[in-house]
């Protein structure tokens, strides 16, 4: 029995393209018309249709009513997928701005309540906890204090209260900094169109055109919610997935289009990462779906959410393949630690130097949906897509169960969904506040040599634990248990990569198996 | 409209496009709709101009130390929508910070014309606004005006950092007065308009 | 592929300033290089000789102008060997603390510039953070931010400030636990050391034969250092090792040249916070300005054939002023002022570098050498 | 450790080579002692004709340890004394800089105790003065193969200055635009900055038709 929740939108626009569909059929004369009637032929169809001498509007309405019903809910269910997509997205560069704020420590307007910044001369605008009414604040002080002088340390500049001199924008209430990203896409649509002289024209404009359609159509096959989806094909995933993969191709086409040298370069860069991370990626994927025994992601969702009676996430199944679907997942939609194709440094701005205004705005827009998109696939993947965390062990406690079983059938699914996508997206954010920029041939390395097997070695986990372990009702709690604790161990044992022997001959805390084999300067000699 | 004899049996969507934008366009004018849609279009687009305004990743000498203080976390520019893009199609301010050279006066006329339309300039410093302290040097241009237009001068050597989101506030203030569609941006009058001070 | 040249232009993310570093490109891999300086050439040189001594350090503020104090006290040591001044005690232990503040600066320059080079852009805004730090410290001294105008021939303009001392040592405290969080940030990345280590090796008998100085060379195991090979300033009072890395065997690569300044900045650090203990007449005690304590009165004409010449260690290089007397004005201009810059000599070597890697490693290998082009142009 | 180079010793290992140096014919050097505001400088300074000038260079490369070019100055002395029209001036160093040891696949920084430096370790500081006769082509030989360190130098010397160095490969502007004309090297004397003795650049300085109070001292 699929899972199911009061957001019911797929029901309701079927219910309502149904019953506008009777009412039309209903409105139309019942009664026999014996009249002849020859359309002519036009571009559309060929030849002349010829009504017969007696026909019935509304048999002719019938017999097509089903084909527009059909279309009328997909219409419906379209916009509504989009439009979530779009509203919810503006948070995307919000979380972006404000969190990788936050990291970098600007003193602009960041969520956080604390700053590590001192206001000019060590003025500040006191403890956050002094501000609030009535003096409830003071035992959170005690408590900072106690906190501080035990572990924290005691430097008097270090323990820095927040700046006084906080200078919002915009409507400061208001999330600071929320219509940031809506002013930037407007200043886009009214820019200038340039293109190049002798760039190739028609491939120029088409590459936009591939990136950002491929883009919108993922969304397409990505369910929002159990019933909230544009499309639900019995392989949704392998659609989404390979139309996942074309966008690399647009950025190739746009990058050789601009006869620009620097897009060259990051169109080719962007060609060859393809060939790292793209079968990783679908091997990955495809040890998702052997688990969860179906190819259709709403099924997957299910799978997890186990018909009622809660089962395991598969990130507890197989965390290995989590990981590697994150770190593919950045190489697919390019973001810091392998955004080669757009590196700033060397490239100017890489593939996209030469597009500038509404087609440049609208790739800006395609790269956040892209990572919107990564990051929703891994919730529904791996985190269970629209079921709250703990949500039967919860409804199934002895005292409070009925509270949180209310709680739960009160909030539509599509809300877990969007919160634990907007955290992934806080996780990409962090990764990109911290790592550096990885070099084509190492990522290329890195994705035969490390990226490849592990992602084998997945499918066989996965293979294995749904052969030998899978019987039909939940996981026994000790599988995912088991699994999850040897990854967890494994991982800490291989991330220790501190060679000691190295580090006290030269002093480098680490050797990285790849310098010896990717550093093109020992080739010099 | 009808070029080379085109035959309208074959349907071609050029032509839709043209009937149906100027259909709309003649309604709009009847019932007076464009003043009100241009009105709020006008408005929509100059505050979207004016919160985003990115400046070129331009350094050319100590006021550049000073544009990236700017744009770094103690006076964080990036609050007002000063986001620093490298390539000039992707840039609606130029922000010259340094004495213009003349080895380097062709290729700043260039990035200057690579610019997508609505552009601004600002010329921060003394350099960039009278060659500062090198105006007698044979080998620099006595301020970007020499070369490019230039819409906010920025005095200082190098100008405080809150100068110079001052400058990019005094810019708003233009755009707000002068408006952002294309080709706005170079008002008739090339006198120097003076802000502030009326 | 054929190989095709690329201008890395005057306007281009890697090149911190203004100039051109062709390369002509086999695929992804650089064969040859060749740079094209000049871009923002002022004519230093000439202005100078229509310039008095005094007005002269206003331009040299302006050379290098991410360490604007070594570049006016270079100049001021060359005109004090000029003008054969002898400098008070106490001015020497202001100098050094001014030059040592404005080192950590110019090395937190390099290291937020260095960052979004590899691609991490978090480094940027933390080291500008802290060198804002510094600037406030340096502000307190010459009055403005970035350009101070503050040695003076025969001393320095103004004495340290009330409370300098305190501040200085809160700030360089909070700087020392500050600058493992950047450690953190470069060594413990693998993708760091990646893209760092066995890239843009050079070996320090080949850079001291293309005229490389300064942490360039230290970085290659070698603890050549100005400011014990030609003594100025005080130096010798102060208990300090010029930092040195044990390179690999080819050479040294950038991870070296990342770890010597990391060290450097420590280093310099320590040397404040000796200096202000060390100084004559206390850090706390105020002179007026003009107390010949702190400003040794100097003549202001240089006659005839006499010439001034004095090495100084910059951040970046072994930086020199030659200055020969008798120009116009009776003497009071000088005829004629020689700048050497050590980047105008260091690019042409790190382009040679760069032959055999990645068109990726170029802004590592290049950003490691620390360009200022306001110096290297003059 | 943080002790220097001590002064008795520079002086003496700069006497060893000023004696050594003066040896060559057309050459003559002297040890100058110039201060630094605390501890004395002893530098070389050596006085040498154009055409004894490139063996004086190789002599000190090869046999004193010169490895070091730090400088290269081309002044200008039109209204000099005859055969001081032109003058190249170069900054030479010893810096005893050796590549570090390899012991069984590690290297060994070296750690220099300046204060331990004796005799031909001892850093020094040579300044070598060239003086041209008058000629409209001034021209020293290249010691670009000795140091390549001078390699820029000279080129930027000939951009500005206009000296030329023989057997300089590929000689060019490298810091003046590419298209000045040939024989415009603006450090020469004969030209003069923009607004050199003009007087009305300073009487209506901010164009509000007030006069300085210091009308006609040209600063």
């Amino acid at each position: 029995m699929a899972s199911s929740d009061w957001l019911d939108v797929a029901g309701w626009s079927e219910a309502f393209s149904g019953w506008s569909m009777d009412n039309v059929h209903n409105i139309l004369p019942s009664s026999d018309i014996d009249m002849q009637v020859t359309i002519p032929n036009t571009w559309a169809w060929q030849e002349p249709i010829t009504l017969g001498p007696i026909f019935n509007m509304q048999s002719g309405f019938a017999s097509i009513q089903p084909a527009l019903e059909s279309f009328m809910h997909a219409t419906i269910m379209c916009t509504v997928v989009f439009t979530t997509m779009m509203l919810t997205m503006l948070a995307i560069p919000y979380i972006e701005r404000k969190f990788i704020g936050r990291l970098m420590d600007r003193l602009g307007a960041t969520t956080a309540l604390r700053s590590l910044w001192v206001g000019e001369s060590g003025v500040t605008a006191g403890e956050w906890w002094n501000q609030l009414p009535f003096g409830m604040g003071a035992p959170i002080g005690w408590v900072v204090k106690a906190l501080n002088s035990k572990w924290g340390n005691s430097h008097e500049l270090e323990t820095i209260a927040r700046v006084n001199n906080r200078s919002y924008h915009g409507y400061w209430f208001l999330l600071p900094g929320f219509f940031q990203a809506f002013a930037d896409f407007m200043k886009f649509a009214t820019k200038e169109h340039i293109v190049p002289k002798n760039a190739d024209k028609v491939v120029f404009e088409v590459a936009p055109v591939i990136i950002i359609a491929t883009t919108i159509m993922v969304f397409a096959f990505i369910p929002f919610g159990p019933h909230i989806y544009a499309a639900n094909p019995e392989l949704s995933l392998l659609f989404m997935m390979a139309i996942f993969g074309i966008a690399p191709l647009g950025v190739f086409f746009a990058g050789w289009a601009s006869n620009n040298k620097y897009t060259l370069i990051g169109g080719m860069r962007s060609a060859a990462q393809l060939t790292a991370y793209e079968i990783p990626l679908l091997i990955t994927v495809l040890g998702v779906a052997v688990l969860s025994g179906s190819f259709n992601i709403i099924e997957i969702v299910d799978f997890q959410m186990g018909q009622d009676q809660g089962n395991v996430w598969n990130i507890f199944l197989m965390p290995l393949g989590a990981l590697l679907f994150l770190v593919t997942m950045i190489a697919e939609v390019e973001r810091i630690p392998f955004d080669m194709p757009e590196a700033e440094a060397e490239l100017v701005e890489g593939w996209w130097t030469e597009y500038g205004g509404i087609r440049w705005g609208l790739m800006f827009a395609a790269e956040y949906m892209r990572s919107y998109a990564a990051c929703i696939l891994f919730a529904l993947f791996f985190l269970g897509g629209w079921e709250a965390p703990f949500q039967h062990t919860l409804s199934d406690l002895p005292a409070v169960g009925g509270v949180f079983t209310t709680v739960f059938l009160l909030t539509p699914g599509m809300i877990w969904v969007l919160l634990k996508a907007w955290l992934l997206f806080a996780v990409f954010v962090w990764i990109r506040a911290s790592l550096h920029r990885v070099r084509t041939d190492q990522i290329l390395e890195f994705g035969w040599r490390y990226l490849l097997p592990l992602s084998m070695l997945n499918l066989v986990i996965a293979v294995f634990l749904r052969l030998q372990f899978w019987t039909g009702e939940p996981w026994e709690l000790w599988v995912p248990a088991a699994v999850t604790l040897v990854s967890g161990g494994l991982f800490v044992i291989l991330a220790i990569d501190e060679d000691k022997e190295a580090l006290e001959i030269q002093r480098r805390p680490y050797s990285t198996q790849a310098v010896v084999k990717a550093s093109p300067g020992s080739h010099r000699e | 409209m009808a070029d080379e004899g085109q035959n309208y049996s074959v349907f071609n969507s050029r032509m839709l496009v043209d009937v149906v934008g100027d259909v709309t366009d003649e309604a709009l004018k009847a019932s007076r709709m464009k003043d009100i849609i241009g009105v709020l279009a006008g408005r929509m687009f100059n505050w979207g101009q004016r919160k985003s305004l990115f400046p070129l990743h331009l350094g050319i000498k100590c006021c550049a130390l000073e544009m990236a203080a700017a744009g770094a976390s103690r006076f964080d520019a990036e609050r007002f929508g000063v986001f620093f893009r490298s390539s000039p199609r992707q840039c609606d301010v130029m922000l010259v910070n340094g004495p213009i050279s003349k080895k380097f006066a062709d290729p700043i006329v260039r990035l200057w014309e690579q610019m997508p339309e609505p552009k601004w300039c600002i010329a921060m410093g003394e350099c960039a606004i009278s060659g500062g302290p090198y105006f007698q040097s044979y080998n620099i241009l006595e301020g970007v005006d020499t070369v490019i237009p230039v819409d906010v001068y920025i005095p200082g050597c190098p100008p405080r950092p809150e100068a110079l989101i001052d400058g990019f506030d005094k810019l708003r203030q233009k755009i707000i007065r002068i408006g952002a569609a294309p080709g706005d941006s170079m008002p008739a009058s090339t006198s120097p308009l003076i802000l502030g001070d009326e | 592929m054929a190989e095709m040249w690329i201008s890395m232009g005057p306007q281009h993310p890697m090149t911190h300033g203004l100039w051109t570093l062709k390369i002509k490109v086999d695929g992804e891999t650089v064969v040859d290089t060749e740079p094209d300086l000049g871009y923002i050439h002022r004519g230093v040189e000439k202005i100078c000789e229509a310039r008095d001594f005094t007005q002269i350090t206003t331009y040299c503020d302006r050379l290098c102008y991410a360490s604007a104090n070594t570049w006016s006290h270079a100049y001021i040591y060359a005109a004090e060997d000029l003008l054969e001044v002898e400098v008070p005690e106490r001015a020497e232990y202001i100098r050094l603390v001014a030059v040592e503040l404005q080192r950590i600066a110019s090395h937190l320059m390099w290291l937020g510039a260095y960052g979004p080079d590899i691609g991490n852009l978090s480094v940027m805004v933390w080291c500008l953070r802290e060198r804002e730090m510094m600037m406030d410290l340096l502000q307190e001294l010459g009055g403005s931010r970035m350009h101070y105008n503050f040695p003076r021939i025969g001393g320095v303009k103004r004495d340290l400030p009330h409370g300098f001392a305190q501040r200085a040592r809160a700030k360089l405290k909070l700087f020392l636990n500050r600058i493992q969080e950047y450690e953190a940030l470069f060594d413990e990345s693998t993708v760091f050391l990646l893209r760092s280590q066995g890239i843009g090796y050079a070996k320090p008998e080949e850079m001291i034969n293309h005229g490389v100085s300064g942490p360039n060379l230290r970085a290659g195991g070698v603890n050549y250092d100005i400011r014990w090979a030609h003594p100025y300033s005080v130096y010798s009072e102060l208990d300090w090792v010029p930092p040195v890395e044990r390179s690999s065997i080819k050479g040294a690569d950038c991870y070296d040249r990342y770890r010597v300044r990391v060290e450097e900045m420590r280093v310099s650090a320590s040397l404040v916070l000796q200096a202000l203990d060390k100084m004559p007449g206390g850090a706390e005690t105020y002179h007026e300005p003009g107390d010949p304590m702190i400003l040794a009165k100097a003549p202001t004409r240089a006659p005839e054939g006499t010439t001034g010449a004095h090495h100084f260690e910059d951040s970046r290089g072994e930086s020199m002023f030659y200055i020969a007397g008798g120009g116009e004005g009776r003497g009071k201009q000088p005829y004629r002022v020689s700048i050497r810059s050590p980047m105008f000599i260091t690019i042409p070597y790190a382009a040679k570098c760069m032959i055999g890697y990645k068109v990726a490693d170029i802004p590592a290998i290049m950003g490691s050498f620390d360009p200022c082009i306001g110096e290297t142009d003059r | 450790m943080g002790k220097i180079v001590s002064p008795e010793f520079q002086k003496a290992a700069a006497e060893v080579l000023a004696v050594a140096a003066s040896v060559i014919e057309g050459v003559d050097a002297e040890v100058a002692e110039r201060s630094s505001g605390t501890s004395p400088r002893h530098v070389v300074v050596i006085n040498a004709l154009p055409d004894s000038w490139r063996n004086l260079a190789e002599n000190l490369y090869s046999e004193h340890a010169v490895d070091y070019c730090s400088m290269v100055t081309g002044i200008h002395w039109p209204e000099g004394d005859e055969e001081r029209k032109w003058e190249v001036v170069y900054h030479l160093m010893r810096t005893g800089v050796r590549d570090p040891p390899i012991e069984d696949g590690i290297v060994r920084p070296i750690i220099v105790d300046p204060s331990k430096l004796r005799g031909a370790s001892i850093p020094l500081e040579i300044e070598i003065h060239v003086h041209i006769p008058d000629t409209t082509t001034p021209s020293v030989d290249s010691v670009q193969d000795i140091w390549i360190g001078a390699d820029w130098n000279e080129k930027e010397t000939w951009d500005l200055v206009g000296i030329d160095f023989d057997g300089h490969q590929g000689m060019r502007r490298v810091l003046q635009p590419h298209e000045t004309p040939k024989g415009y090297h603006p450090l020469q004397k004969q030209h003069h900055l923009r607004y050199h003795g003009f007087e009305e650049m300073y009487d209506d300085v901010q164009g509000f038709k007030r006069k300085p109070a210091d009308v006609g001292k040209i600063k």
